[in-house]
């Protein structure tokens, strides 16, 4: 079986405030150097079958549609190797 | 890129602006350049336009929403009035209390959970920057069908943000409202209560007054949040390489907003503010501008020194974000350094951004250069009024003629018993636990009655057991038959639910969510919705405090039933004398307090077993709702009654098997000699509520209820675990439980 | 005299006012905590009170973790002193390891507040003496975040060793594995649970129970008795 | 900037609603085979400097301590290309 995994991440302009909360803790933890954090979430999908072109289609209508919120969300589709 | 700077505008008279994408009638642009004596600048007109829009000035609704101060009932407990962030009450013993609702309706629907989750953020700081600590909310909310797969995608997202946000804030949720109906299908109400407790001396006004007092913007980053429209002037205008597109929407931080609070509250607490205003609608723009126009002087803001999320950012676009979590203060000088100290402290950013002057002008400037120079007055207070005509539409008429007293009713009692359950296992009847349990009732320690009781009560001072009780109710399909008397029918509910716990009320808040104003037939059901409110709120004595309009909620052509949602907020002195719902004890008899008439107008049951709207709504008594009160608030006080519930929607049928259900015990009912069954359970006459009497209280209870004119008819005793209507049918609780409590869950989970 | 304990308040923590309420009336002395202070002021036993601290952004009190009180804490809790880790304190004591396993979101992914039956199944604790071994208690639940895992073997050793405090009855509100509902250190001074038995101290609120008092009055009796 | 990528998923072994709420519904939505759905999390982590052996080591144990639990969950870090 195949494995895609599709990424969601807030839109560069979207208030992530996860990601904030995790940035600011940083330093406090001793850890320098990061610019900044976003979170996002990410979807590992099991796929039946083979995984060719039409499948893809699919797969992104379905992330597009479903898996992220496309309002505020950005997302990709690639498969796992 | 040249800055649009006042200079700029001076020299460049004829330039053509935006004024149409923005949202601007050319008239009102007109009135801007002469109130200016020149073209605005970007700046300009970007303030203008966002705070001369429908939903900041007010300017179709505002000739109607007069009447709430000519019409005021003399009330000496009003503190602050219509007008400020919250009205503010005087409750007692030193204490203040604000409340307000306020919607959220299109963001919403666009985006559920954040559009929910920011509307409780919005009202909770509106409550705060009066000096308060928020201490609960409320969300009458408002859905398109229930088995719609659409209300499948908004319900849940709008219920997790309400909860998401409201649950982090650690502001318990007590109350608010369900209600599903197609007209809501393209536009549902999200509607959110918050309110707050202070002690007298701790009001605070949003106003900017004492020349040298320093501006502070304290709170979230400001981001490129809910500027859509307005990147249209930042873009097309000045700097065609910036993508036109901002998020029109916004994504709350309640982790951010409960630090807020808490800082706020350790800065009030240390007298270190002269006057405050929360960031909303309209962002920077409208809080500079109202903060200026009603204090006194001008004020003058270094816009280049906000902190940004977004460094891209245009001075317009830092004027009209609409970032959440963010609230504006003025500070003596010799006060600031403390002030900034509590922010770090709460690890809040906090920014001087500028000061107040004494001069009468408000003045921004970007990088030492001048964008914005205005008369703060007419951008906040002096925006355009219009007289929008209304029509009484022609389809009144027809829609008032087809009598809901004309439809086909049960024959038999077995039919009647399948009605009871179709009808209480309807999506509006049923119980509402799979949402409200998605709330924190509990958070604080102070919550005394929460959903699914008649009002929401909370305990306000921990030695002395004051307390205060608010319910919402709104009923769309009444003011659909009738505006006027819907406003009034929804104001009495709300009344009638705080009285049922054995409060006083005392004040009221409303959210009048309606369609386009545009449209003479909406704008009428405006007209009568909010005279029909005034004239209710004269009677009753309880002033309206605040409030807020929301218009255009249509889909197309087509408008919501005008729906105004009505919050009472009442007092009780020990809430130790609270009435609960519950019939919880065996052998108490069962009073109906009022008179039964045959009223079905608009009724759960003629929207359940005929899908249909169509006569009158029930008749509006108001004395008689206020004698009712008095009577309720009697018995509670002097321990005549152990539990009550208001008759409302799906009539007294309803009442009992919630109270029932409430208390795990069961009911024998008996229907009064001259009384249809059918109309004596399903009637929704207003002005009615069912108690359960202690067999030792019976004879005071009657005498008090008979020496002050109020009928109360002896129906029934509770008993068992059945509800058993004498002569007509039974049905045990577990069928009732099973019909009350499994509808939402099944379309929802 | 009486004994003194101390509240923390986190970042976004929200129940601290209340478990100082609780710890009142219950007749101790709360002392507030702040999370940037080392420094515990002499208490003789410490809350982790309920809330979102750091809005449970990341996991649930994974930054909170790492705050300055919290080393402090860590180093007295294994030195003996009583703790007490309530929903988000719970969390935040199984993110520093005191207590094994961790909260995951609710099966149900919903956040849930409700009346929870719960049954005491150890009444040994700094925290439970004033229970009985075997005895039902109801105490409100409100999370999203309350569904406890841990792995077989570390199950299995917490059973042994009588370590699960306290099981959820008539429904598991969550997915908890075992049913359980809160659980205890070797040396039992360590206690944490998911249900909030500081809303369920006053006959007059919440849901009306005081089936929450007997953690306060088992401290007290510890502390003052000791 | 570099920016360097930490994929955060339950535990196989661990009960994953999230994912299966994800997987139960996409029949529905008419997206079939699909045999299994997990969710994580993803940071996406903008370094300053060079993210040479130490930054990396250094954001491992980053990840290791903090952005994941690793009581019930694995993790893996890449740098982004
Ligand atoms: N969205 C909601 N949030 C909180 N409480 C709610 C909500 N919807 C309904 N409730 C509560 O459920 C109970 C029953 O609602 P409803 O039937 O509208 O009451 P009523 O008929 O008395 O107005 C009330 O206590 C109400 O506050
Ligand atoms: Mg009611």
């Amino acid at each position: 079986m195949a494995r895609v995994v599709v990424d969601v991440m807030l839109k560069p302009e979207i208030l992530d405030p996860q990601g904030q909360a995790v940035q600011r803790a940083l330093p406090r933890l001793g850890f320098e150097g990061i610019a900044d954090v976003r979170q996002g979430k990410r979807f590992e999908l099991e796929v039946e079958g083979p995984v060719d072109e039409a499948a893809l289609a699919r797969i992104h209508e379905m992330a597009e549609t479903f898996l992220a919120n496309t309002v505020i969300e950005d997302f990709t589709v690639r498969v796992d190797s | 890129m040249t800055l649009d700077t006042v200079k700029h505008a001076n020299e460049t008279p004829d330039v053509d602006q935006p004024w149409a994408e923005l949202g601007l009638k050319q008239d009102e642009y007109e009135r801007i350049r002469a109130i200016l004596g020149r073209r605005p600048t970007g700046a300009e007109l970007a303030m203008y336009s966002v705070m001369w829009s429908e939903h900041c000035s007010y300017k179709s609704s505002k000739v109607h929403l007069r009447q709430f101060g000519e019409k005021a009932p003399e009330n000496d407990a009003l503190l602050v009035g219509i007008g400020e962030n919250a009205g503010v009450v005087d409750v007692g013993q030193g204490y203040a209390v604000t409340f307000k609702v306020e919607s959220h309706n299109h963001p919403s629907y666009i985006e559920p959970y954040q559009g929910a989750a920011t509307g409780v953020g919005g009202i909770v700081r509106d409550i705060l920057a009066m000096g308060a600590r928020p201490v609960a909310v409320m969300d009458p909310l408002r859905f398109g069908a229930a088995d719609h797969p659409d209300t499948k995608r908004v319900l849940p997202g709008v219920v997790a943000g309400i909860g998401g946000y409201g649950n982090c804030l650690g502001l318990p949720n007590i109350g608010g409202e369900v209600v599903f109906d197609s007209c809501y299908q393209g536009n549902p109400l999200v509607n959110a209560l918050c309110v707050g407790v202070m002690k007298h001396e701790d009001i605070h006004l949003a106003k900017a007054s004492g020349a040298g007092n320093k501006v502070i913007l304290y709170g979230a980053r400001t981001g490129g949040d809910g500027i859509g429209g307005v990147s249209v002037l930042a873009s097309e205008t000045f700097d065609d390489s910036k993508p036109t597109k901002r998020p029109a929407v916004q994504v709350g931080d309640p982790f951010q907003e409960k630090l807020l609070i808490e800082c706020t509250l350790e800065i009030f607490r240390e007298d270190l503010v002269d006057g405050i205003q929360d960031l909303g609608g309209a962002g920077l723009s409208c809080a500079t501008s109202e903060l200026a126009s009603a204090g006194s002087g001008g004020m003058r803001v270094e816009l280049d020194r906000v902190h940004l999320r977004d460094a891209t950012l245009s001075p317009e676009e830092i004027l009209m974000s609409e970032s959440q979590e963010r609230m504006c203060a003025i500070v003596e000088p010799g006060k600031v350094d403390r002030f900034l100290e509590i922010c770090e402290k709460w690890d809040v950013i906090a920014t001087v951004i500028g000061e107040v002057t004494d001069g009468e002008r408000l003045e921004i400037f970007w990088h030492g250069e001048q964008i914005v120079d205005v008369p703060p007055r007419t951008v906040a207070h002096e925006g355009p009024v219009y007289e929008r005509p209304y029509a009484r539409p022609d389809w009144q008429d027809a829609l008032q003629a087809d009598d809901a007293n004309k439809l086909a009713r049960p024959e038999t009692a077995e039919e009647l018993r399948a009605q009871v359950l179709k009808v209480i296992s309807s999506p509006n009847q049923a119980s509402k636990s799979w949402i409200t349990d998605q709330y924190d009732r509990f958070v604080q320690g102070n919550t005394v009655l929460a959903q699914p009781e008649d009002s929401g009560m909370v305990r306000v001072d921990e030695d002395t057991n004051l307390g205060v009780a608010v319910a919402t109710d709104g009923n769309g399909r009444y003011a659909k038959l009738d505006p006027y008397a819907g406003a009034q029918l929804a104001l009495a509910e709300s009344y009638r639910n705080v009285a049922a716990t054995g409060a006083r009320p005392l004040a009221i808040s409303n959210c009048l969510n309606f369609g386009s104003p545009e449209d003479p037939a909406v704008m009428w059901q405006f007209a009568e919705a909010t005279r029909g409110l005034a004239d209710g709120c004269l009677t009753l004595g309880t002033p309206v405090t605040g409030g807020n309009v929301s218009l255009y909620n249509q889909t197309g052509e087509t408008a919501i039933h005008p729906t105004p949602v009505v919050a009472v907020l009442g007092v009780i002195d020990d809430v130790n004398r609270r009435t609960p719902m519950a019939f919880s004890d065996e052998g108490h008899l069962l009073y109906l307090l009022g008179d039964t008439k045959e009223e079905l107008g608009g009724s759960a049951w003629s929207q359940v077993v005929h899908d249909h709207l169509g006569g009158l709504p029930p008749a509006v008594d108001l004395d008689r709702e206020k004698l009712l009160a008095e009577i309720l608030i009697a018995a509670s006080r002097d321990g005549m009654i152990d539990a009550a519930h208001d008759l409302s929607d799906g009539g007294l049928i309803q009442a009992v098997a919630e109270s029932c259900l409430r208390g795990g015990k069961g009911a024998r009912i008996i229907v009064p000699d001259d009384m249809d069954p059918f109309v004596f359970l399903f009637s929704e006459s207003a002005g009615r509520a069912v108690v359960a009497v202690p067999r030792s209280e019976e004879l005071r209870f009657n005498d008090m209820c008979g020496a002050r004119g109020l009928p109360a008819t002896r129906i029934g005793v509770v008993d068992g675990e059945t509800i058993d209507v004498q002569g007509q049918f039974a049905i045990p609780l577990t069928e009732l439980r099973q019909a009350h409590e499994a509808t939402i869950p099944a379309l929802l989970a | 005299m009486t004994a003194r304990v101390g509240v923390v308040t986190f970042p976004g923590t929200l129940d601290d006012r209340d478990t100082q309420r609780a710890v009142r009336i219950a007749g101790l002395e709360p002392v507030p905590l702040w999370h940037r202070d080392k420094d515990l002021k002499q208490v003789d036993a410490v809350v982790l009170p309920g809330g979102f601290s750091y809005g449970d952004y990341l996991r649930a009190g994974a930054i909170s973790r790492f705050s300055p009180v919290m080393e402090t804490v860590i180093e007295q809790a294994k030195g003996g002193m009583p703790v007490l880790g309530i929903c988000n304190g719970f969390q935040v004591l199984t993110e520093t390891h005191l207590l094994p396993g961790a909260m995951l979101r609710n099966n149900h992914l919903h956040f849930i507040c409700r009346d929870q039956k719960l049954r005491v199944e150890n009444a040994d604790t700094a925290w439970t003496a004033d229970y009985e071994a075997g005895q039902e208690i109801s105490v409100p639940l409100k999370n999203i975040d309350g569904r406890y895992v841990a792995d077989e073997h570390t199950l299995d050793e917490l059973e042994a060793e009588g370590r699960v405090v306290f099981r959820y009855l008539d429904v598991n509100p969550n997915g908890s594995l075992r049913d359980i509902a809160g659980i205890t250190n070797a040396a039992g001074n360590v206690v944490g649970l998911m249900p909030h038995p500081e809303h369920a101290v006053e006959p007059l609120v919440g849901t009306g129970r005081t089936d929450g008092l007997g953690f306060f009055t088992s401290i007290l009796k510890k502390l003052v008795n000791a």
